[in-house]
């Protein structure tokens, strides 16, 4: 892919790694979120879930507003993180954030599903052979909702990839710290006689995320295989 | 170590437990039809129901207490569990599943219990497979060694030899036997086949409805002819203690019964051992005097104690052979021609082979 | 040191090439971040880390000067463009003839209520006296290249667009310009968020190096010293 | 209608079916330890599993047929299959689980054989249920119930009344045998339980390790010493066919033989009708001469055909009672005591109590 | 709500039939294409696995552009439609298709999770029982991934909702046929003073959604109760 120039080689290379980083850092999040929506029963889990959903259900844009104006640099949280050494803003850690959020829905809702598939039988037999219920969630329940981890994370590197709506409302879009391949397409498409660039970026686009598709597609075969469904 | 365990739990509007026994170590035999309660018995002990009321302990120490609100989880309570289903983990191999618990326990690895246990149940080739093409029977048995390798202070068994054959059921048995007399721990074993209950249980509950209908002594409970009428006439019979004689050649062995001698094969204790030996009713023929020319070596002379008329054309009569109390199943009419009358004098005649090993205590 | 420049995304082109020259010339690195002027605006009033802020309409440039964020005086028109309306047919079509020509088709616009492009061509439609009557036609779109993609892929047989746009896009032909007072003049304002680079940077915007860099892509120059 | 079976299948490295026999109508019993494959073979005529090579018939008819390319999926072949686990739907009710065969056939509803099947497996009070709350035995009678309603062409029945207490099973083995005896449909019963087999079948296939390892008429299966050896030896015996008789007060029937009367309980055949009575090798007493003075009615004069010795002290002893054969099973020591040949006449006692009635076919 | 205008009772009305359409619509394909991923096996299988993704990956207004060289009036498929009296090109019709694809890889990921989770022994037990494949799939695997298909069109239609680069690069924004909530937020943000309305807008949108959320956690708790889970 030598067509590429290195200015759009710095867009692929970032915004791998903020997809990568986005999926990675959200599904804990996204875990716990889907276990308090499968499991728990607490009062205004309706809202709960809907909050998580937020996201998908907002234009990107005013979640890359909310995000400004809750992280933004003169914002309170902005700034604790700023002082924590997590500068968000117009950083590509703040790529992350946005990507993260926008993908946490979809994140959620997979690992959800799985969760409630899981036979909770087999988490008693744990139970009666001694396992706590940590380890009973770490050795039985964790491996058991494995497809859905996985999909969440396909799920969310893939929304990561094409996200640009929030990302460059709420960190811009700056070459070599938050230009990723979605807001250079964007920013291509904006501009006159931007389209063979946009083209050549959305072919990147597809090729990164074919090859993790396969990939999760690959490693959700071989679980299978293992646990001979 | 004792359980005892007195509850209350309302399932469902139409079926509610309430129950209340007790546990000592050896076998303590949950008997009773479908439906019964026997599995949400063992669930609650578990800790895998909240009873709504009610109190389990060990030796006193409460693992459930409504009144006190204690109510440990399933893993601190330290009972194992064998399910009326394998309930095997699908995404780890038999071996995996077989150490599961030991490792959640933070036990350390017993290779050669491990290899005892698997070589016992039959399931050494399956080791490196997943359970999901396991066969019904090698899944039931993989499930009972990954409750016995976690060295519980409770066993509980649902049925475990339910999908099993004969042969292999003859082979985990011994084992359930000696882990009975030597470990010291209450087991608390459901089973719909009263030959195995009779042979490893010191003490039976029958349930019905959610209820004790009766529970005792397994000794008490099999002789009695009431409690005979509960757990299915054709299967009500007497487990006598004997003392274990010589072996002679042609493999059949010596049990001293304070009412003669019975001569049995298969018996492996050692000599002066003390070992129970059941006599179902109906292996049971009375005489009134001693035969001759008869193939059955078994003999006991006994006096007839009582006589109980069931619902069917039988008559089981309930005998004492000295200090040992045998029941009997014989037709009315042969009561009858007999004149068989409490007071009576008769000979017992059990046939040597009708007394096989699932009959036989100890080993 | 880095300079940060936000721009309007329709500025693309031209000023990259513009910002390259200027690099080589004073050393300075610069750092381009395209978006949408609201977008913009809205960051620097977040307190976004830009040293220039180069806006495609007044408007945003300023409510961003209202909130003190530019460098007093530093706020400068740098150059004007023409408004078009673009057909894929190659035939000139007078504008008051426009309403006919659509019959029951779409004009595409950018958003006549928000997007720049949008609000000039709704003002000098109306200015024209055609508003009323293509108003039922037309569809609007994001930002104004979605307009003349609109034309290009042949969705719509008429966009207001840009000249520039129109410049760039060869499916598409100019069927009119409409006239320079029909609507409010159309400026790119540019001004300095930071002292320093920045105003050296918007000073090197308006040499005749950097000036004819936007020409050749359509751009007109500042339409007279700012007000 | 006949089922015919031959196939061979590898379903993993280690283990491979290779096995051909034939299902008339009536019952044929799979037998064989637990992984022999009785499980596999009864997916195979289901059609859930598509053999490597083979075919599967009906009355000559192929449902699968490797070498014509002919496969037909299970719901055209209309063999209705009681898993080994009860496999209901969650989504449904009991009430819906029972109907759904009907329905997805399109056949009419058939409320009073419904009701009758309802009955039979005492599932009444649960058919608004859901399948979760089920106990492990309701869940199995639904799903036999599930089955029978089918009305299909073919019956296979994995383990039935594995979870089932001795009285369900009591209440549910007639129904099928009256489905037997007027049906006319084969019947693939796999059960570990001799006696229920013996009840049930007329033959039975004897299976190890994926292989046929016997197979024949369950009579002469058996009554035949060696057969015996592969079914245990303490299941072993005899089925023997008579003419029921009158019926006393008592509630004893006479049921004769060629070789003499045997006064049996709980007959519900009427005179005349010939049924099948099993005598397990274990429950037979043999003496020289009859004794008099015993509670024992049943006596039948015979002659010793065969001895067989097995591994263990006892004696297989094969007898001819006229034109029937009887297995007794003694000790090695009775037997030279009794000075037992071939040739010699003895009498075998058999207790009426000791044949119950899963002994006893007919009903 | 009397504090909304006419043109943005409009917007919300045609957002609420856009979303539940494009919802409805995307079921039976998002079923299609989950059962072809979850179990067929065919070559082509992760291309198929990677296309169904693209509208997440892609950057929306690139999405829509695709929409638009395939179904714009001038396309081959758009004419053809057009002829069959569904025309596309700047309907409201045109905005079901573009949040329809927009959400088809949530749909699909959703619905095959269920799928995945699907106990064959049950489908097995139907066909010998006497239930076609068809049948078999009708009653035993469709109510048995009743949670996907209802977490899918939850998904479905909280995209919709929110979907507004695909459709305005579509179908461009026209009151009344294709303005969505979504588009018109969108269009106040990008005027100076547009906060207040495009607030009042994302509240609305944000009341939808919860009561879709609401609606299907409802629902789903009603069908975990009857299967006794
Ligand atoms: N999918 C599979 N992969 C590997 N081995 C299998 C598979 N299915 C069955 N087997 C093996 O084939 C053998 C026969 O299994 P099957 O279920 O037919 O046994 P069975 O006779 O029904 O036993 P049981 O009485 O325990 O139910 C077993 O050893 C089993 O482990
Ligand atoms: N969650 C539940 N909801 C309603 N009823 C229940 C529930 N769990 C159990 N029951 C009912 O409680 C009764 C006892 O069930 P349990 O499983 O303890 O029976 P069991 O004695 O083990 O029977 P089996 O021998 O058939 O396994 C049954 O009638 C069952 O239907
Ligand atoms: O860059 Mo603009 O403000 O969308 O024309
Ligand atoms: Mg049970
Ligand atoms: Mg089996």
């Amino acid at each position: 892919m030598s067509w590429l120039g290195p200015e759009e080689w710095q867009a692929v290379a970032l915004s791998f790694r903020v997809a990568i980083c986005a999926a990675l850092l959200s599904l804990p999040f996204g875990l716990a979120a889907a276990w308090a929506l499968a499991r728990g029963r607490f009062p205004g889990r309706g809202l709960f879930s809907a909050l998580v959903h937020l996201p998908l259900v907002l234009p990107p844009v005013v979640t890359g507003y909310l995000l400004l104006l809750a992280f933004g640099p003169e914002a309170p949280a902005g700034r604790l993180l700023d002082a924590l050494g997590l500068p968000l803003a117009f950083r590509w850690t703040g790529a992350v954030l946005a990507a993260a959020v926008m993908g946490f829905p979809l994140m959620v809702r997979a690992i959800r599903l799985s969760l409630e598939a899981v036979d909770r039988r087999l988490e008693e037999a744990a139970g009666t052979l001694g396992a706590s219920r940590a380890r009973t969630f770490a050795t039985v329940t964790l491996p058991l909702i494995a497809p859905g981890l996985l999909a969440g994370l396909v799920l969310a590197f893939a929304k990561a990839l094409g996200e640009f709506g929030a990302t460059i409302t709420f960190v811009a879009n700056i070459p070599g710290e938050t230009r990723t391949i979605a807001s250079a397409i964007h920013a291509f498409l904006q501009a006159p006689g931007g389209e063979t660039a946009a083209i050549r970026l959305t072919l990147v686009s597809i090729a990164l995320s074919l090859a993790a598709l396969l990939l999760s597609e690959w490693l959700a075969a071989r679980m299978a295989r293992r646990v001979g469904a | 170590m004792t359980l005892s365990v007195a509850l209350r739990h309302r399932l469902s509007p139409a079926f509610a437990l309430e129950v209340a026994f007790d546990a000592p170590p050896g076998v303590t035999a949950l008997f009773g039809r479908s439906g019964a309660g026997k599995s949400s018995i063992l669930r609650a002990v578990a800790g895998l129901i909240r009873p709504d009321e009610g109190r389990i302990t060990v030796d006193g120490a409460p693992v459930f207490d409504s009144a006190a609100g204690i109510d440990l989880p399933p893993h601190r309570r330290r009972f194992g569990l064998v399910f009326q289903e394998p309930r095997l983990f699908p995404h780890l191999s038999v071996a995996r599943n077989l150490r599961y618990g030991r490792r959640a326990l933070g036990l350390p690895a017993a290779p050669a219990r491990e290899a005892e246990i698997v070589e016992m149940l039959g399931i050494g080739a399956l080791l490196s497979r997943r359970p999901s093409g396991l066969s019904g029977g090698e899944a039931a048995r993989v499930a009972i060694g990954r409750a016995l390798l976690t060295e519980p202070r409770l066993l509980m068994l649902d049925e475990p030899f339910a999908s099993l054959d004969a042969a292999r059921r003859e082979e985990i048995l011994p084992y359930l036997e000696r882990l009975r007399d030597h470990a010291g721990l209450p087991i608390l074993f459901v089973s719909h086949a009263l030959p195995e209950v009779a042979r490893l249980a010191a003490r039976i509950v029958v349930l019905g409805d959610g209820h004790v209908l009766r529970a005792g002594p397994a000794a008490e409970m099999l002789a009695d002819p009431e409690a005979a009428e509960l757990l299915g006439p054709r299967e009500a019979g007497a487990v006598l203690t004997g003392t274990v004689g010589a072996t002679a050649e042609d493999g059949l062995t010596e049990v001293h019964l304070p009412g003669g001698t019975l001569h049995l094969p298969g018996v492996t204790a050692g000599e002066g051992a003390r070992i129970p030996v059941r006599i179902a009713a109906s292996d049971v023929i009375l005489a009134l005097e001693p035969p001759r020319g008869l193939s059955a070596l078994n003999m006991l002379r006994c006096r007839v104690a009582s006589l109980h008329r069931g619902k069917g054309p039988g008559v089981m009569v309930g005998l004492t052979c000295g200090p040992d109390a045998l029941l009997a199943r014989v037709t009315a009419r042969s009561a009858e021609a007999m004149g068989l009358a409490e007071g009576l004098e008769v000979t017992a005649i059990v046939k040597s082979v009708a007394i096989g090993p699932a009959d036989l205590g100890g080993g | 040191e880095r300079l940060t420049i936000f721009a309007a995304a329709s500025l693309a082109g031209p000023l990259d090439a513009a910002a390259e020259l200027w690099s080589e010339e004073s050393g300075h690195q610069t750092a381009l971040s395209y978006a949408g002027s609201s977008v913009l605006a809205r960051q620097i009033m977040a307190g976004a880390p830009a040293d220039v802020f180069l806006s495609a309409n007044e408007e945003w440039m300023d409510a961003v000067e209202a909130d003190g964020r530019l460098v007093p005086a530093s706020r400068v028109d740098l150059w004007g463009n023409a408004l078009v309306l673009v057909s894929r047919a190659s035939s000139p079509l007078p504008l008051a003839e426009l309403p006919q020509a659509l019959s029951d088709d779409r004009l595409a616009m950018a958003l006549t209520e928000a997007v720049p492009a949008g609000i000039y061509g709704r003002e000098a439609l109306t200015a024209l006296g055609l508003w009323e009557a293509v108003a039922p036609h037309v569809a609007e779109t994001d930002n104004v290249r979605a307009a003349l993609d609109l034309v290009a892929l042949g969705a719509a047989p008429f966009g207001i667009v840009y000249a520039t746009d129109a410049a760039a896009e060869p499916r598409v032909t100019v069927a009119a310009t409409f006239p320079e007072e029909s609507h409010a003049p159309i400026i790119y304002p540019g001004a300095a968020l930071t002292v320093g680079p920045a105003e050296d940077f918007l000073a090197f915007l308006q040499t005749a190096p950097a000036q004819a860099l936007f020409a050749e892509a359509g751009f007109t120059g500042p339409p007279g010293p700012a007000p």
